[in-house]
């Protein structure tokens, strides 16, 4: 279909009772947010990309789906970076009562996941839904979400989702995939479904079949994007580097840059530590428990009787780092990491994990 | 619109009121919880809970009740820091939260038909409580049972009342670190005790609690004595918020103290313990 | 028979002051009105710091009065800099100014005057037998508050306002969505002037000079020519020209006076007199309800003037919500300059001046700041002499609280008065 | 303790916003005043109860010897003392005195020197007495200030965050300045207790909150003259309010 017909996907997906929430550009920086119209995506804006550095900018084409992964992330929606656990009040006598907070989840449709993004959904599934316990407001939510993933046809500098086997094509996960085809005034978007959900608002759209000079240009296009990608570390790879290299010296040399300030493990699409806090009123009637982001880097992650169980940077760099490319496998079966490049990105001295991983594969065995 | 169920007892707390609240040294104290919502959880020895003071907070604490009544919850709470000092001051009558049980316990059924070596330093002696009730009602699966128990001084020992009844049935030996004029019994560190204990090496599965330096020269002098490895569980502490594995603040390494353990073989202890900062 | 009356600290004047009174046979001998604030020395510090640092490190001069502070450094450097805010900056400027102007006057009639005239040690004694009153004091103060938290980002020393404009313009959703309170606020002024008509003045005048900003197109408020009922109208480049400040024998504390004609007083009550034909419609109505006119020269009634200032700055607040257009850019950019720039705009508590020079690289070499409070330093002083000669009769106790109620008819701000110390050495 | 707790303020060299702080709590000073009694607040009450108070704000730090005398008497008048504001945790904007001659300052500000008796410091009142907990910023934030509170009249230690603003800025959403658009700022070296107060309006961080428990200085230090910053804007960077805190001190140059 032409790009200006997602109109009618978004009305079709809002009378399904759903929120929207896509890609938009916001002060100079692509987030993930609630969005209303295709007008509001990211028309022609590109991500240059190294690391600790990010500008967007118009290159001047039409592409809906060319800026990369974005500053956020669909974390922000499906586990909220602040959240209200339970509520426990106190009546006069004494007595407790507990109870979850009075709130709604609208479904969400999400238009325009990135397909490292799709796969950092799946992961996080593994962590926070599938095990003998779940978190039941991730699984309350997750469970309504509809999903349009669109192919990543332009990866940005920090990208490395093809090493990672994440990316930039979707094969699972989705209800509908979009790929972004031709150029200027011909760009066309393909559809196809993946699931039942998928194929009801297809068929609702009741779009024209595909050529097979377009689904072949579609596959070129994700191939491109493959093949122009930054090579990182394979998934097995970066698991065997980082389980050789514990007590690498590497890590005393990355602690004097990093900065102990949590950003890439809070841009991270899979990582769900958290913090809570209990809070009582100075009525002393009403407590809750409220439940935050909590990035591994600080100090108070650390804490256990006695003080800091990592109080050096140099332990907590490599806690993160080893859990997310190594201890995952242990964890949940697969590596915690999609390649998506955020925590390259967004880390404002530009700590690159692909460069770290290569380092300790450098580095001469203990 | 979605409705998020949380489970009372697992997401929520359920509430329960201080039945009785007994001191057990200065700073150690055990509560009787009576459930308010329903039956008590059944536990298996060594597993935890996550008991809440109102406005205070939440923190994990062992069973300290006998397994084989799980209507009432025991729990035996050192003060040590802003939650469980608040702990320290509520009353009988009082109403807390408890979400749980929650870990994995001891591994009773692997020792039956051997010997089983209890060891125990400080505070570390409530979560194997369950461990010597169990055996107490179930001695006859088990050869030898010995409770190995050191504490700093005779006024830190734990349930030093129901320490007499036990001798009746298993053999319990006591060491303290500094004994004072009145002190009768053995002086020195736990590791002492496990050499004056009547076990069979080969065929012995041994509980170790306490403080992680006590843990592992407990474990070692075990060792030398012939235990293998492997039959040898010490239970880890690490700061947790939701007890599930949810939070991620008690990972060691690639496990989750809080659901793979907090009960670990000890082989897979050490070579946790061994790296620094994990 | 020698009577020595001190008030040590004086309280519910933000910041610390206190008054030493030397009556000798009935009367007064002595009246010092001093400051035990230690000094800060901000007009030393700023030499040095950039010039575009002074708006927020001025503001640390006084946390009651923050915007005021941050814009009469933002208007001297401005001045130097050749930046002409455009419409929507003076706009958005006006605002957050009248947020402060709410937030503050709400703060000193009801927590720091009212409790005098009604007999209470505090605003919180008062809550017991007029709860209502003082949940009206809360409120009306949180929404000025709120203005200056949505504009500026937060209460005390807000981080929004830049020299050149602001850092971020707030959206418009988030100001109308102050709109519904402000019309509460209004009535809530408008009981707020009753009110304090209802209490019970003194019969105490005086004679001073009024000095005011005043503005030709509205009430002044963040800019304007500096006016007096003497006559003056100058500018703020001209200020030294006309004012200056003395050391004076008796105290320590630096006063300023008006060349050639001595003590004088900024604040409401000057700019009610001076700007009255700029009242808003409500403001207006509320002078005529509370029979406030320009002529008013008793300090006591001073809560009123406060009072119909805070329905102006309601109307004011509301009226600019209205007529939003969120700057854009938000701010205009310029390139370090030498020179010396003057701003003057009207805190709370009156006029606040501003100098500072600068060098080529924009960095500071000299500042001096004038607060409201050593402006109207001779002033208060010579009216609590007159004051304690009419009440010397009462007993001490009475007559410690009645000059405490009266220095608080000037709203001083101790800790804005950069100038002014401890007494540590005694000259009779 | 019977009846109601005893609070008292007390001000040392300060611009009174962070007490201000709490009569700014509009939506729970009444609740506060029915928790606390207010024994000792001058700007918010005239009347003065005797100690000794169960709980002390003390706001501004110490210049004087008078007013140092007056410290140590409210450490000894109050069970519980916290330090409210950059003035009273690291010596405040009048810290910059620190690093001159301050005979010199008085000279530049005042006609008659003779007069002014200061002290050669401003220290925060930590350098003199036992201080129990400390909030940090210029000024204080209401939310923690109302969390301490909540705190201690429930009987349990307050604990306040030590991490860096990005994490802040990351709870809120808001694309790191540094990153996005070469903005300066100070956010991964400060502590959070604002909200990325400043990061939310487009501002780098100034550092009112005082160094994160774990500064890395010379690393910022690093990306600050990598966006162009002059050896002088970095010194002025973390010359600021709260210039004596160590970490702050050692990246500005020391004293
Ligand atoms: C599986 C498990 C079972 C347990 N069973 C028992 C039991 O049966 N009985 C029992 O008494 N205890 C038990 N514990 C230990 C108990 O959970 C802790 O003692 C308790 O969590 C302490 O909480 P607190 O809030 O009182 O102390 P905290 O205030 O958390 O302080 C505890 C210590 O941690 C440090 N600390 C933590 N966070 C910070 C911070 N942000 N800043 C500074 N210092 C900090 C302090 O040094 C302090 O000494 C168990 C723990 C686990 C994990
Ligand atoms: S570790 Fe980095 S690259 Fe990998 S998923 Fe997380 S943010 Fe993306
Ligand atoms: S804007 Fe500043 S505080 Fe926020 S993430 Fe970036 S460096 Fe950190
Ligand atoms: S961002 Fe930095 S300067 Fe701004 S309020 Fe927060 S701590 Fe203060």
């Amino acid at each position: 279909m032409a790009p200006d017909e997602l109109a009618r996907l978004f009305e079709y997906l809002a009378g399904e009772g759903y929120s929207l929430i896509g890609p938009t550009l916001r002060d100079g920086a692509v987030v993930f947010d609630h969005i209303r119209c295709p007008a509001d995506l990211p028309r022609g804006v590109r991500a240059l990309q190294t690391p600790g550095s990010c500008r967007w900018d118009h290159d001047g084409d039409s592409a809906l789906f060319a800026h990369g992964a974005g500053a956020d992330s669909f974390k922000r929606h499906v586990s909220p970076p602040r959240e209200t656990v339970w509520i426990a009040r106190r009546d006069r006598e004494g007595a407790l009562t507990f109870g979850q907070p009075p709130q709604q989840v609208q479904p969400a449709a999400y238009v325009g996941m990135r397909p490292c993004d799709l796969a950092a959904l799946l992961i996080r599934d593994r962590a926070l839904a599938q095990g003998d316990y779940r978190d039941t407001a991730y699984v309350a939510r997750r469970a309504g979400l509809f999903i349009a993933v669109a192919e990543c046809a332009a990866p940005a500098g920090n990208c490395f989702c093809a090493s990672m086997g994440t990316g930039p094509g979707a094969n699972r996960g989705y209800d509908l995939a979009l790929t972004e085809i031709g150029n200027g005034g011909r760009r066309m978007l393909l559809i196809r479904s993946g699931s039942a959900r998928g194929a009801a608002a297809l068929d609702t759209l009741n779009l024209p079949f595909a050529t097979v000079a377009q689904l072949s240009s579609a596959r070129r296009a994700v191939e491109t994007a493959a093949a122009s990608m930054r090579r990182g570390p394979t998934p097995e790879g970066a698991r065997a580097a980082l389980n050789r290299g514990r007590e690498s010296p590497r890590w005393r040399e990355t602690a004097k840059r990093c900065l102990a300030c949590g950003s890439c493990a809070m841009v991270c699409p899979t990582c769900f530590c958290h913090a809570v806090e209990d809070r009582a009123g100075l009525d002393r009637g009403r407590a809750e428990r409220v439940k935050t982001w909590a990035p591994c880097f600080t100090r108070e992650f650390t804490y256990i009787h006695g003080g800091a169980a990592r109080p050096s940077v140099a332990g907590r760099y490599r806690h993160w780092i080893t859990h997310k490319f190594a201890a995952w496998f242990d964890q949940f079966g697969v590596s915690g990491c999609v390649g998506c490049g955020r925590c390259v990105t967004w880390c404002p001295v530009g700590i690159d994990v692909v460069e770290e991983i290569a380092a300790l594969n450098g580095a001469p065995d203990r | 619109m979605i409705a998020m169920p949380a489970v009372p007892g697992v997401h929520t707390p359920a509430r329960h009121v201080i039945r009785r609240r007994a001191r057990e040294t200065a700073d150690t104290f055990t509560w009787e919880l009576a459930p308010l919502d329903g039956p008590g959880a059944r536990f298996a020895p060594g597993q935890f809970n996550m008991l809440y003071a109102f406005g205070a907070g939440e923190v994990p604490v062992s069973i300290s009740g006998d397994p084989a009544r799980p209507g009432t919850l025991i729990h035996t709470i050192r003060a040590v820091g802003r939650v469980t000092s608040v702990m320290e001051r509520l009353e009988e009558g009082e109403q807390v939260g408890a979400r749980g049980p929650f870990g994995r316990g001891w591994p009773v059924a692997e020792a039956q038909e051997g010997d089983l070596l209890i060891v125990a330093g400080g505070v570390g002696l409530a979560p194997l409580r369950p461990v010597v009730y169990h055996t107490l009602a179930h001695r006859n699966r088990y050869r030898n049972v010995a409770l190995l128990y050191g504490a700093r001084t005779p006024a830190d020992l734990l349930f030093a009342a129901e320490l007499d009844g036990w001798r009746a049935i298993i053999a319990v030996a006591v060491t303290v670190d500094s004994g004072g004029p009145q002190w009768r019994g053995d002086v020195g560190a736990a590791p002492r005790l496990i050499g004056k204990a009547d076990f069979d090496p080969a065929r012995a599965t041994a509980f170790v609690c306490g403080p992680e330096v006590m843990m592992r020269f407990c474990a070692a002098e075990l060792v030398n004595r012939g235990v293998a490895a492997e039959r040898i569980h010490v239970s880890l502490e690490r700061n947790m918020a939701c007890g599930m594995g949810l939070c991620g603040r008690c990972q060691l390494g690639p496990v989750f103290v809080c659901k793979d353990g907090p009960v670990f073989p000890y082989p897979v202890a050490r070579e946790l313990l061994a790296a620094r900062e994990l | 028979m020698s009577r020595v009356i001190k008030v040590d600290a004086l309280a519910r004047v933000e910041g610390e002051g206190g008054m030493r009174l030397r009556l000798e046979n009935g009367k007064v001998a002595e009246a010092v009105f001093n400051i035990y604030e230690p000094p800060r020395f901000f007009e030393a510090l700023l030499r040095g710091r950039a010039a575009s640092e002074a708006p927020d490190i001025t503001s640390r001069i006084c946390g009651i009065c923050p915007i005021a502070y941050q814009l009469s450094a933002i208007a001297a450097v401005e001045g130097v800099y050749g930046i002409a805010p455009d419409r929507r900056v003076r706009a958005l400027r006006r605002l957050i100014y009248c947020g402060e102007w709410i937030e503050s006057h709400a703060l000193h009639i009801y927590f720091l005057h009212a409790p005098d005239f009604l007999g209470y040690e505090s605003a919180l004694h008062m809550a017991k037998d007029y709860p209502d009153v003082v949940k009206r004091a809360l409120r009306l103060k949180k929404a000025g508050n709120s203005l200056v938290r949505v504009i500026g980002g937060r209460e005390i020393h807000p981080i929004n306002n830049r020299v050149g404009g602001f850092y971020r313009s707030p959206a418009r959703g988030a100001l109308n969505a102050l709109y519904e309170e402000l019309k509460w606020s209004l009535d809530a002024a408008m009981d707020t002037a009753r009110l304090a008509a209802g209490f019970e003045f003194p019969d105490f005048t005086f004679d001073h000079e009024l000095v005011a900003l005043r503005h030709a197109e509205e009430y002044a408020i963040a800019e304007g020519r500096i006016v007096s009922t003497g006559g003056l109208d100058t500018t703020a480049e001209e200020y030294e020209n006309h004012f200056e400040e003395r050391h004076d024998p008796v105290s320590t504390a630096l006063r300023s006076v008006i060349k050639g004609r001595g003590a004088y007083l900024a604040g409401p009550f000057a700019r009610v007199a001076l700007n009255f034909d700029k009242l808003t419609p409500m403001a207006r109505q509320a002078a005529a309800e509370t029979r406030l006119t320009p002529d008013e020269r008793n300090p006591y009634r001073g809560i009123i003037a406060r009072a119909v200032e805070t329905t102006l700055a309601v109307e004011e607040a509301m009226r600019l919500i209205a007529e939003y257009e969120p700057p854009h850019p938000a701010y205009h950019d310029a390139a370090p300059r030498a020179g010396t720039g003057f701003g003057a705009t009207e805190a709370p508590r009156g006029l606040l001046w501003h100098r500072y020079d600068i060098d080529a690289k924009g960095l500071i070499t000299y500042a001096k700041i004038v607060p409201p409070t050593a402006q109207n330093q001779y002033a208060i002083e010579s009216d609590l002499r007159r004051f304690a000669e009419q009440n010397a009769a009462l007993p001490d106790n009475q007559l410690g609280w009645k000059l405490e109620q009266a220095i608080r008819n000037y709203d001083p701000c101790i800790s804005c008065a950069t100038h002014q110390l401890t007494v540590t050495v005694e000259r009779s | 303790m019977s009846g109601k707790p005893k609070l008292a303020v007390f001000k040392f060299a300060s611009c009174d916003g962070c007490q201000l702080t709490v009569l700014d709590m509009e939506d729970e000073l009444l609740a506060l005043a029915g928790a606390v009694e207010v024994a000792n607040f001058l700007e918010a009450s005239r009347e003065v109860i005797a100690g000794p108070y169960d709980l002390g704000l003390v706001e501004g730090s110490i210049t004087t010897g008078h007013d140092l005398e007056r410290l140590t008497q409210a450490r000894a008048s109050c069970a519980t003392l916290v330090a409210i504001g950059a003035c009273a945790t690291a010596g405040g904007i009048q810290a910059l005195r620190n690093f001159v001659n301050v005979a010199d300052y008085v000279k530049l500000v005042y006609a008659r020197p003779d007069y002014i008796t200061t002290l050669a410091q401003s220290t925060p009142p930590s350098a003199h007495v036992k201080i129990d907990y400390e909030l940090r910023g210029c000024p204080i934030s209401k939310e923690q200030l109302l969390g301490v509170l909540g705190d201690l009249l429930a009987g349990r230690a307050p604990r306040l965050p030590g991490h860096a603003v990005c994490v802040e800025c990351k709870l809120a959403g808001v694309p790191c300045l540094t990153v996005a658009r070469g903005i300066p700022c100070l956010g991964p070296v400060t502590q959070t207790g604002c909200g990325a107060l400043c990061p939310r309006y487009a501002r780098g961080c100034y550092g009112c909150f005082g160094p994160q428990d774990t500064a890395n200085t010379a690393s910022l230090i690093s990306i600050l003259k990598g966006l162009g910053a002059s050896d002088g804007e970095i010194v002025r960077a973390f010359r600021g309010y709260n210039a004596m805190a160590p970490e702050f001190l050692k990246a500005g140059g020391g004293q």
